[in-house]
């Protein structure tokens, strides 16, 4: 039963994990935390609907489409919206985040409205039997895509220029402004790249859930504690913290009772920022009065 | 200061026509080619799926319309969004009462917003048949203008535990739920009957909405191995769920579910019959939803909303508008709101031709409708069902 | 440059205005039916919300979005003490005012720990969900999702359910809480506030203690917009969960920053338009937050400082300080 | 003369790294003491400890002989041991008379339900310090600024008001961290004859941090030099142009 739950919360996981990851490579860059992403993440799954069941793309281009399209929104936002009123208070960048969130929201349930839309599966296979595990297609299609796309990223960081750029941006943004980096652009291309891998966790929840207009909201809060646990600011954290996030939902669900799954993520980001509030890889959330 | 207060108050209250119950009232939102009847439900909002129901509902309308109204009235509705939220339906319930000033209302989807309507519109006083809520505090206690026009959650739910309680040997019943007031409005009645009959639960679940696994509680389940279970789970969670549970090789275990979901797309959604063979729902229609007699219905609806998409929320308001329009019909052309309330207490055992049990109001009791059939797979083939083996 | 500083005479003006407002008010119920009367006794609920509101996010500058926990904690404990205790609801409002200023209490506690910036909002977001979780599921207490109605109750031998009646205690618990807020915002405790916000190092240095200002600031909004809860849960005599969520914090977001963060005449004006606006929209259902989204981005963009700051430069008698002239 | 500032032995370490290294010295009323040093001396360090903003690992700090070495910022700024910052610690949004109301906290009189009913023991209160205010910031020539925002005013205003409401509520000791830095010579002139007014007139006990030479030379009585957190020299400011050691750590480098 253990590896079951495991394995149940390890593909859950993985989405929050790309969640928090786009949620963290907007704010590494720009200090904003982008209080709509959940609106993102809903729009990346309505615009691969879109392609998918009302143009008849297939889904992998159907998914990479909605992806372009969404890191093309990402920097529109970003330009249009954040930059006007960057050297104003974080609190109103959060109302201006929440405020594209519901433009997208609004658009959404105008185009879609009453309808609830199904999404035809995409990735029909056998359930695969080792022992008493049960390994389903789902899961192997999530955990599988979400790998492949945090190798992809964590070694683009890692090893190309363009990844040692910005993390040098991330130790020193006064730094990057010194050698010349265009650091406008910058921010456009994370906002880009957030929104973009935000857009792909609602691609990939689409075909396992129901569409709505709606189903960003909780995949923020989602978002925030897998950052919170695995420490704010920290890439690999946020990744870790959706992965254990996803777990910690499946085994309270499992060992204390279901109605816990719900609010283990308000339980994680209380728990956490009151007992170790760098979380397990970020620096220190707290300022000394 | 107190007494000016009163008095102000006292002025305020004599300037609301709420209380002046006299002839005027009684035509009030009436004319000579019309009768206005207020429609409101969740038009917007995270809950707008439901308001198919009154999409359906005002078809009707249009249909009597065309042949002519009633009495040579026409039936003439407007509409507000409730949003399904109680302060802003409680704004609609006002605006169609004492702006509007409608002759009538019906419909309503949200049971949380029906509740905190129902003492406004016991005071307004005018007819209200409740036309999708299910909830039975919205019309027990009994309120003199008060109608359910639909089965109510504990019909419903009474009638979810009577067919599961109707296959043999069952005495071990789990229930997993959605915590909101939709899925406790099946689940609370249901409980119930079953503890009535001696069969408490074995095992209490939820699984909230937009998750997208059920294996904590698929597991769970699998250690109790319960005879049947009753799921209160939207469309998307319930197809997860017999996904899951039929993953963990438990698909032989009969599954309850409710008017929420039904039998077509629950197997569209999970792409395998296999998965949905032993799912049953509630299903308050004497057909299946594409069934010869349910298509003169869904005919109807796409003649005047020709692009609305059919769900099984589309036809459940469209008996109760049946009742109403015979129970105008009944009244004749001298229409008050006393003379129309008196006649829907004189409906009975009213066939709609749509749901599976009849209409009946009488004085003492407003709940119209009470029991549900349910619907399953005989043989492959989606089959209205009476109880476990019989069907319709 | 010079502020323009209301003269001692438009002081004066403006001292007339603050109690003229409310005085044609008492008469706006011969005006109004049911219907715009219940529009109208649900601004008064939104003005207190958002006062609340803008004095923690606004004035002392914290992230916190507490506040629909506030306001949720308010709506319970009045409804329970009502319906469970039969306390009479006039007296549940100061009790729901204290169970808020508690909440607020809790939500300081964070704040002092030093959880600040995003922090301190995601956590009183969870705050917030973790209430509403509690209404959930304390069935026994709080009805669960069937939430709870308020019990029938008469007052000068009128029934609570009457809008007239409601409205005149609503704007009898707005006009005192309106004024007591600007009285604490004008003294030095209002200045400590905005301190805060603007160096909370260097307010220390003043001595003044700033981890009892920040208390005090989230306690009394707790208070304000707890005492705002009682008056939402006779409003709409049924309490639910549901309306205690993201929804809800959200549109009180936005009525503080239309309005103009941190202005008391700011919270009033943004809660008034905001809670009408959507009564204007009711012919357009769905666009709600189309139009939502654009004014708040429009605001954002063209008026950081929200509609106040129109105000005050249209007169002096707009501008609000944080200290009050001998009469 | 009393003293009225007894700083003895003060130390801090931050994880191993000793940012102040037992210093001691005293304050009398009316005196200026300057304390000088290179980057990283400890100078800001000393200031942090004695206003309470770090809290010392070793050392005590007494003012009249009352000690004050745990207090916390505010206390210790209650007991009367007022500072300015080096980067200016006004309030941007608040006018120049609310700023130097800010620095009255503590004399208002009132509770909080008292402010909140307009109760005239509030009001009158705050009359009272609004006229204190007023008066001060006439005395500064600065009165007609008064409603101005102070995040408008020029640099050299700004530490002038933020002088004003450190000393609003007549401290007995002051300590001022760089409060010449960036300004004109017309403005250092004027911060020049601020101090010496505070220390001669009001008998203010004045530590100050400055980096301009001359300005210490001639506004110090006495002066404190420091390097590596250590102190290495004490004297009058004609004994430190002589002194050796001061000459070789400090002056020599600069």
């Amino acid at each position: 039963m253990l590896m079951q739950l495991t394995l149940g919360g390890l593909s859950q996981g993985m989405i929050y994990a790309l969640i928090a990851l786009s949620l963290t490579v907007v704010y590494r860059s720009t200090t904003v935390v982008n209080f709509g992403h959940g609106d993102f993440v809903m729009a990346g799954a309505f615009l691969s609907y879109v392609l998918v069941v009302l143009a008849g793309v297939a889904f992998l281009p159907a998914a990479a489409l909605a992806m372009i399209a969404m890191f093309v929104l990402g920097v529109m936002f970003n330009r249009g919206l954040i930059r006007p009123i960057r050297g104003g208070p974080h609190i109103g960048l959060a109302l201006m985040c929440i405020a594209a969130g519901y433009l997208l929201r609004g658009i959404a349930r105008m185009v879609w409205g009453r309808e609830v839309l199904p999404m035809p599966p995409v990735f029909d296979m056998d359930p695969i039997f080792v022992g008493d595990l049960v390994i389903t297609g789902d899961a192997v299609f999530i955990i599988g895509t979400v790998l492949v796309l945090l190798l992809l990223f964590f070694g683009l960081m890692a090893l190309t220029d363009l990844g040692k750029m910005v993390q040098a941006v991330y130790q020193s943004p006064r730094g990057a402004r010194l050698i010349g980096l265009n650091v406008d652009r910058f921010n456009d291309f994370s906002w880009g790249v957030g929104a973009a891998l935000g857009a792909l966790g609602g691609i990939l929840v689409a075909p396992v859930s129901l569409l709505h207009p709606d189903l960003g909201a909780s995949f923020l809060i989602k978002g925030f504690a897998a950052m919170t646990l695995g420490g704010f600011g920290s890439l690999g954290g946020a990744v870790l913290g959706g992965v254990l996030l996803g777990i910690a939902e499946q085994y309270a669900g499992a060992y204390l009772d279901t109605a816990l799954i719900e609010i283990t993520a308000y339980v994680v980001i209380v728990a956490v920022l009151f007992i170790r509030p760098q979380g397990l890889f970020g620096r220190k959330a707290v300022v000394k009065v | 200061m107190k007494k000016y207060i009163s008095l102000l108050a006292a002025a305020g209250l004599a300037a609301s026509p709420l209380l002046a119950q006299d002839a005027e009232w009684e035509t009030e939102g009436l004319s000579d080619d019309a009768i206005t009847i207020g429609v409101m439900g969740p038009f917007s909002g995270n809950a707008s799926s439901y308001s198919k129901a009154l999409i359906g509902m005002m078809a009707y309308y249009d249909k009597v319309n065309e042949e002519g109204g009633v009495h040579g009235r026409k039936l003439v509705a407007v509409q507000e969004d409730t949003a399904c939220d109680s302060a802003k339906g409680l704004a609609a319930a006002k605006k169609l009462i004492s702006q509007d000033e409608v002759f009538m209302l019906q419909g309503n989807s949200c049971s949380g917003v029906a509740l905190a309507l129902r003492p406004t519109i016991e005071e307004a006083g005018l007819p209200w048949i409740v036309a999708h809520a299910v909830s039975d505090s919205i019309s027990d206690p009994l309120a003199a203008n008060i109608f359910h026009g639909v089965p109510t959650g504990g019909a419903n739910g009474r009638a979810m535990a009577a067919f599961v309680l109707s296959k043999p040997d069952t005495s071990n019943v789990a229930i997993i739920e959605h915590s909101n007031d939709w899925a406790h409005s099946y689940s609370n009645p249901a409980r119930e009957y079953l503890e009535e009959n001696g069969v408490a639960p074995s095992l209490e679940l939820t699984m909230e909405r937009g998750q997208t696994d059920a294996t904590a509680q698929v597991l769970k389940l699998r250690q109790e191995k319960p005879d049947f279970i009753i799921a209160a789970l939207y469309e998307a969670e319930t197809a997860i769920f017999l996904r899951d549970l039929k993953k963990y090789g438990m698909g032989d275990i009969p599954v309850m579910g409710t008017a929420g979901t039904d039998l077509e797309n629950t197997l569209k959604r999970t792409g395998d019959f296999d998965t949905v063979k032993n799912y049953y729902v509630i299903h308050s229609y004497v057909d299946n939803l594409d069934g010869p007699l349910m298509q003169p219905w869904g005919e109807m609806i796409h003649k005047y909303y020709p692009d609305e998409e059919l769900s099984t929320f589309s036809f459940v308001s469209i008996g109760s508008a049946e009742a109403l329009v015979s129970a105008l019909e009944a009244v004749g052309p001298e229409l008050t709101r006393s003379k129309l309330m008196a006649a829907l207490e004189e409906v009975r055992d009213f066939d709609t031709g749509i749901l599976s049990d009849p209409i009946s109001w009488t004085a003492d009791d407003h709940q119209g409708v009470k029991g549900s059939a349910v619907a399953g797979f005989v043989d492959g083939e989606p089959t209205v069902l009476k109880a476990w083996g019989q069907p319709y | 440059m010079s502020q323009i500083m209301p003269s001692a005479r438009q002081r004066k003006m403006r001292t007339l205005l603050f109690w003229a407002v409310p005085a044609v008010l008492l008469l706006l119920p011969l005006a109004t039916n049911p219907y715009t009367q219940f529009i109208a006794n649900g601004m008064l609920v939104s003005v207190l919300v958002t006062l609340g509101f803008t004095l923690t996010i606004g004035n002392l500058g914290q992230l916190a979005f507490a506040n629909t926990a506030f306001f949720g904690i308010g709506a319970y404990s009045s409804a329970i003490l009502a319906a469970k205790l039969g306390v009479p609801w006039l007296l549940t409002i100061p009790l729901a005012g204290a169970f808020g200023a508690l909440g607020g209490f809790l939500a300081s506690a964070a704040a002092l720990r030093g959880i600040r910036t995003y922090y301190l909002a995601i956590i009183t977001l969870a705050f917030g969900e973790l209430m509403r979780w509690a209404y959930l599921h304390a069935k026994p207490l709080t009805g669960g999702t069937d939430g709870m109605p308020m019990p029938r109750e008469t007052l000068l031998g009128i029934s609570l359910t009457d809008d007239t009646l409601k409205f005149y205690i609503f704007l009898a618990v707005t006009v005192l809480l309106v004024k007591a807020t600007l009285n604490l915002m004008r003294s030095h405790f209002g200045r400590a506030v905005m301190a805060v916000r603007e160096n909370e190092i260097a307010t220390a240095s003043l001595a003044i203690p700033t981890a009892r200002v920040i208390l005090a600031t989230f306690m009394w909004s707790g208070f304000v917009v707890g005492c705002a809860g009682a008056l939402f849960a006779r409003h709409v005599g049924h309490v639910f969960p549901e309306s205690f969520g993201m929804l809800h914090l959200i549109a009180s977001f936005a009525m503080v920053l239309v309005g103009g963060l941190g202005s008391v005449l700011g919270a009033v004006l943004g809660a008034v338009l905001l809670t009408a606006l959507p009564e204007y929209l009711r012919a357009f259902p769905g666009m709600e937050e189309l139009f939502f989204g654009l004014i708040v981005a429009g605001v954002l963009v063209a008026m950081p400082m929200g509609l106040a700051s129109l105000l005050r430069r249209v007169s002096p008698i707009f501008v609000e300080r944080f200290y009050r002239e001998a009469p | 003369m009393s003293t009225l500032l007894t700083v003895e032995g003060l130390s801090v370490r931050f994880s191993g790294l000793t940012a102040l290294d037992d210093v001691s010295f005293t304050l009398e009323d009316g005196n200026v003491r300057a304390v000088i040093g290179p980057n990283g001396a400890g100078k800001s360090t000393l200031f942090n400890a004695i206003s309470g903003y770090v809290t010392p690992t070793a050392g005590t700090v007494h003012l009249r002989g009352q000690e004050l070495t745990r207090l916390t910022p505010h206390e210790i700024a209650e007991q009367g041991i007022r500072r300015t910052f080096q980067n200016g610690g006004l309030f941007p949004a608040l006018t120049v008379l609310e700023n130097v109301l800010t620095g009255l906290h503590a004399q208002t009189q009132g509770s909080f339900l008292d402010i909140l009913l307009g109760r005239s023991k509030a009001l009158k209160s705050e009359a009272d310090n609004i006229h204190r205010a007023r008066e001060l910031l006439k005395l500064m020539s600065m009165d007609h600024m008064a409603d101005t925002r102070a995040g408008d005013l020029s640099g050299g205003q700004q530490r002038i008001v933020e002088i004003v409401r450190t000393v609003a509520s007549d401290p007995p000791v002051l300590l001022l961290d760089e409060p010449a830095v960036g300004l004109s010579p017309v403005a250092r002139a004027q911060m020049m004859e601020i101090i010496h007014r505070l220390a001669g007139e009001k008998g203010v006990g004045i530590l100050l941090i400055e980096h301009a030479v001359e300005l210490v030379m001639a506004a110090a009585d006495r002066i404190l030099v420091m390097a590596a957190g250590a102190r290495i020299a004490e004297g009058t400011p004609e004994e430190i142009r002589e002194d050796r050691a001061v000459l070789e750590a400090y002056l020599g480098h600069s």
